[in-house]
Formats: C-alpha cells, structure tokens, sequence
C-alpha cells in the first residue's frame, strides 16, 4: 500500500515538490519517525527536517502531534506551522 | 446557511455582502483582513492545504453558528499572490441580534489564524520569507476555548 | 479619518464599504443594523435631533478613535420610513490591526444605541407605536466604560 | 429673549408640533420647572408630560438631567429615551 505525503510552504520549498507517493517501511510507529525516515530522502528533506519542532502534520486531513501514532492513512502532510487570515 | 469559499480570484466584497443579508437577520457583522505594506512589502503569496483548508473553515463556521444563534456564517479567504490593498480574507455573520453577530464574527478570524491551515509568503526588495506565526494570534484564539 | 452621517436615503454598502478602504488599514471591521419583521412589522420610522445626532455621532466616533488605533470610523444612520430587510446603521472601523477595528466597531454600535438621539417608530397591522428603550442596550454600552 | 422649544418622537406627536419659540417666564430654577410650566399650555402638553421620568431633555443640544439648572438657553429639546441604531 502507498501513501502519498503531502508538503506545503518552505518545507515543499526545500524539498522540491509538494507531494510524493512511497511505499513506507514497516516499523514507523510515530508520525516523527515517518519524518525521520523521509529525511533520509535528500538533502532537500534533510533540511525541510532539521528542526522538527517547527513541524506539523495531518493524517489524513486531520491534525495531529508529531508524536501521534502513525497508522496507515492514506495521505500524510507536513508543513510549518499555520500563517492564514 | 454556511458557505465556506477558498478561491485565488480578487473577493467581491459587494456579493459576499449581499450573500450574508438573509431575511430575518437583524444583524451583519464582518470582518476583513487586507494585505498591508509592512517594512516595504510589494506582495503576499497564501498558499493552503486543499480539502483540508475548506474543511477547516466549515468546521469553524458550524461551531460559531452552534455557539452563537446566527442565520448565516460566511468564510471567504483568497490564496495565490495579492498585492497591498487586497483583500485576504472575509468573514460575515448575521444573527437576529447584533452581540452575537459580532461576536462569533470576532471569534471565526481570530481561530481561522490558528486553526486553518494557510501559509504566507511576503515578498519585499525583490526577497521572498514566509511569515512565522504570531503568539499575539494563539493569545486571540485562545479567549474563545469554553 | 471620520466620517458620519444621517440620511433619509438607502444606505449603499458598497459605497459605504469603498470610503473605509483606506490606505494602510489590515483589518476592516463593520456591523450592519437590519429593520427586522419581528411581530409582524411592516415599517420602521426612525426619527432624529439634527445637528445634535451629528455631533453625537462624531464624539462617539472621536472616542473610538482615541480609544483604539483607528485609521478610519463611519457611521451612517438612516432616518425616516423604512421596511423589513433595509440597513438602519452601517458602521466600519479601520485599523492596522484586526483587534482594534473589531473592538472599535462593537463599541461604536453599543454606545449609538444609548448615547444618540434617534427614536423608532413600528408599524404593525395599520397601527404605529413608538419603541421603548431596552435594558439590554443599556447594559451592552456600559460594559465600554473604563 | 425666546427660547426655542423642540420635541420628538412621542412627545412631539402628543403636543402636535415639533417646535414652538417662547418667551419663559422668570423663576424656572430647572428643567423640571420648565417642563411643568409647559404642561400647562395644552391637554396635549399635559399628556406629553405627565410623566417626567419618561423624559430626557437637552439645553443647547447638551444632555441632561430633569434636575439640571435651566439657566438661559437658546434652544430646549425634551423628548423620550433614545431608542436608535
């Protein structure tokens, strides 16, 4: 099963793309440790990734903390935190 | 009667007034946020999370019209790039009387900073730096939690 | 930048709305007061002290201003017959600052309710009767006192 | 001196002008006393006054209380609580 990864503002920016569609290994129980394995991609996620206290995420539409467990959605986001209205 | 609208075209302030004014609403109150020309900035770039953002906002909106009695309850937010002067965003809310059109008003932009998922860019002197978020705006959002 | 005035013709939002837009503003905040069909209401007569209303209008508006960092106050209040679903009031704040501009205006149209000389007249199946003040404007202005 | 004398809403309506210009006589210490001498004009007077706590009341377009000093003014407003906006 896939799972498309969604990013949005300057963490798309420095990965280079706003969504991918991978295959995620088993044994990533947290949404921090999908992060931590995406890291590995490139050095463009390297450094979307550095500090992931200025991450936040979304299964499948709905937030979460980065320490929520990871499941299997079907669409995972992370981005910065919000800056609308 | 809650509509939500996320959309890059210019927001017609006029239709969305006359969206708002249902019969019976004995009260308007709207909010919007325009693009200023902070410290020389020539543009501002949103960027949001499509079908997550619309769901969001009608989130927001269906919680206003259960705390408030209101009528009607409009979000209407811009993305792509605008320049100084633009509108951002909209809100309106009516209701039979007025405290609670201004207040679910007043509650909806302020959680809409926190709790919808938009992103914005500046660009000044030909740089581009997104905007970091703003404690004043989890301050403003915080005094609505029951 | 303030502006007020009393008039027997229509209110036009979209006019009122241009002549708000000022230059700088990041956050405009309105509230428009509806004659509702309550009770079966067909007319509403709204009746005023010239020069007085005015003035009082503008020491309402000057306070907001000073009160909140306001870069532009309206006030626009209808006077004589109108009907169900017509604007009475269309007040707007302007500010750098979405804070000031929601604050200014819930305050501009609590204390107008209060502190203006306007008096209403309903009618309602042929007949006409004056509207008694309400307790609960009198409570909604005076929570603005320092 | 005349003064002049406006009234609205109700209280207009009841005396059946909106306005009347009048020579005041000495000895009206207050507004009160102004008001009394008036309700002695008309029945219609009468009727407007007959209640003085349903009455406000302005000198020279100032607000104040029935128990306000009169002193001279130009212009008198008496009229009903506002019940606008």
């Amino acid at each position: 099963m896939t799972t498309e990864i969604l990013y949005f503002a300057w963490v798309r920016e420095k990965i280079g793309t706003g969504a991918e569609t991978l295959d995620l290994p088993a044994g990533l129980a947290t949404v921090a440790d999908l992060v931590a394995w995406l890291a590995g991609r490139s050095p463009g996620h390297a450094e979307a990734f550095a500090d992931p206290t200025r991450l936040r995420a979304a299964l499948d539409q709905n937030f979460v903390a980065l320490d929520a467990p990871l499941g299997r959605p079907r669409e995972v986001a992370i981005f910065p935190p919000v800056t609308g209205g | 009667m809650i509509a939500v609208m996320v959309d890059p075209t210019p927001i017609d302030i006029g239709a969305e007034y006359a969206a708002i004014a249902v019969d019976g609403a004995g009260g308007i109150a709207t909010f919007a946020g325009l693009v200023r020309a902070d410290d020389g900035v020539t543009a501002l770039t949103l960027e949001h999370y499509p079908g997550a953002t619309e769901a969001a906002l009608v989130a927001l909106a269906e919680a206003a019209a259960a705390r408030w009695a209101l009528s009607a309850a409009r979000i209407t937010h811009r993305v792509g790039r605008m320049v100084p002067g633009d509108t951002v965003v909209f809100v309106a809310t009516a209701a039979r009387h007025r405290a609670a059109a201004l207040e679910a008003c007043a509650f909806l932009i302020d959680r809409l900073k926190t709790d919808a998922p938009f992103w914005k860019k500046e660009t000044l002197a030909g740089a581009e730096r997104w905007v970091e978020p703003r404690d004043s705006d989890d301050a403003a959002a915080a005094r609505w939690r029951p």
